[in-house]
């Protein structure tokens, strides 16, 4: 399954999307929830073995992107998006 | 771990503030009207749609509460509610509309993975 | 693959729209097709034949309406929630005994029924909000 | 006391007109005046011409009219917050080439110009959004 | 100062206005700013000698005002709401 | 503690995700055209506005920076952070843009107390 966020990573949209979180997951943090790039101890980075991912797009435009590559944070481009949706049978969004 | 042939919606925001929560069951209603089996799940902010002291708003402002007792009409009897959101929110089971069942937080992800429609409001 | 979209959030008002339109041109170019895009609660605002945003930001509406003509996709707003926010087509409007409208094809007013439809009928559904 | 409110959440999406209008009502039954009330961001769907809330729900700008015709309301609307989001008064329209609007009197097309004069003016200021 | 809040007790827009707050300011909880009402501790209660009101018709609407009448909590009607800014020259909203 | 005949706008909401931020930057731009003295604060989420880094969004999106450019066009020279937001965002100050003033978080009483007119957005 691929959970989409898109608010910042301690609204209450991210906390229930880590509540409903399986392990086998994919998480894919666009729009405001890119700042999760500023948060190292985010527990969406630590809570469970699913795949974190952000769009890299959004990235740039916050102002985010270089802190990201330096952490070595898995980026995707629109492409990548879309392979996760393909990948994923089932995407549910948190906004 | 089957999937369901039933549809999860999903209820994250309060009555009155926004037309979120209205619109959202809305949806599940209209699913139910189709013939159509519906969960609803109330998390967070939702939970708040369930209080049953809830009266009338303000002048012109419409009601959540008739909305929820009216779920049962449409054979939607399954409104769910993690523990952890009533822990949250400091509020307990005898506060909440008749019909409510509360589940462990920890079934949360299986509970996602049953259905093979979620919409999440 | 066929895609479906649930879109909420309004234009100007909320960053949902551009992530759905980005989105949708990067799944039309690999190959996939969108079934419709359903606009829903304040996303029925992406409709409006009145919208004139400034000459350096993007007319969302315009855009929508390119995806459909290139790629046939068809575009539904929730009735309900499009009279309520003061969207109406020519029908609607002379419903209401009104002389003005601002919806119009290809957009087309439709029910939840859609929605629901929409859903069951993709490979992949996905809501921006 | 001279009031002055801005509105900035739009009918059936947020409480703000809701509780400006409850508010605006009390302030005038204890005998103050409301100089003017400023629609901001979302607010501007608060004057659509073409809202059409189902029976059982207010129709908030009707409401606000009510307020005007009896206590002689200016009923302000931020013009570059209205165009880019689809509201606009038939000058408007027709200075962008469109037949239909959905802003008419007594709502006005204004700056921001006039919402800092509001504020400079009234002995209270009061924002809901 | 009367300040007024119609967002939750643990929003961004709280956390502001707490920060934001003086001792002799007044505070009137709107909307969904009366679920303050379901935390004793919430911050605002205590974070300064600030009075902290409610508006009872959005206690009343929203299920909690039974309970703000057994913790003895201050309730105003809208008559009060429109005190409360007679007596305040200035008033900030934080939504 | 004089009121000063100045106009604070306070920012806290994050670019491109709303047109909060840019619409309450409109409305300093606004009263500095008029000739009126104002001082922007960001609280929140309004930081992010300051980020240096930021670029124009994806297509068809305005971008926010070119505006937080344009304020000393305006003589709008006054840019307060209060040191929690920054601390809360994990952002030091050399990732902002220049001309931001940090200030104490224990100043933000006084800050609110000393301005004749104050717009939140």
């Amino acid at each position: 399954m691929l959970h989409i966020l898109n608010k910042p990573p301690h609204s209450d949209a991210a906390k229930q999307l880590l509540l409903a979180l399986s392990a086998d997951d994919t998480v894919l943090l666009i729009e405001d929830a890119v700042q999760a790039v500023l948060y190292p101890d985010w527990q969406g980075w630590t809570v469970s073995s699913a795949a974190v991912f952000l769009l890299a797009e959004d990235a740039v435009s916050r102002g985010v992107y270089s802190l990201a590559n330096v952490k070595g944070l898995p980026l995707v481009e629109m492409d990548g998006f879309v392979e996760l949706t393909e990948q994923n049978e089932r995407i549910i969004s948190w906004y | 771990m089957t999937r369901e042939n039933e549809r999860l919606v999903v209820i994250r925001h309060a009555p009155y503030s926004s037309n979120q929560l209205r619109e959202g069951l809305d949806v599940a209603l209209v699913t139910a009207a189709f013939g159509g089996s519906v969960s609803l799940l109330f998390l967070g902010q939702g939970v708040l749609a369930l209080l049953k002291e809830q009266t009338v708003g303000a002048p012109g402002q419409k009601a959540t509460l008739p909305t929820i007792d009216m779920l049962e009409m449409y054979d939607i009897e399954n409104l769910l509610v993690p523990a952890e959101t009533l822990q949250a929110f400091n509020i307990t089971s005898d506060q909440l509309v008749e019909g409510v069942t509360v589940i462990p937080t920890s079934e949360l992800p299986s509970l996602f993975q049953r259905y093979a429609s979620v919409l999440n409001f | 693959m066929e895609y479906g979209l649930l879109i909420m959030g309004a234009p100007y008002s909320s960053a949902a729209p551009h992530s759905a339109l980005r989105f949708a041109s990067a799944v039309l170019s690999k190959g996939h097709r969108i079934a419709g895009i359903f606009f829903y609660q304040d996303g029925v605002h992406n409709a409006s034949s009145l919208m004139t945003p400034p000459q350096d930001e993007l007319n969302m509406r315009e855009a929508w309406i390119e995806l459909h003509q290139q790629h046939n996709v068809a575009l539904d707003v929730c009735i309900a929630a499009a009279l309520r926010r003061g969207l109406m087509s020519e029908l609607e409007a002379k419903r209401h005994g009104l002389v003005n409208f601002n919806i119009e094809a290809p957009f087309e007013l439709t029910g939840l029924g859609q929605l629901l439809e929409l859903q069951q009928r993709c490979d992949r559904f996905m809501t921006f909000a």
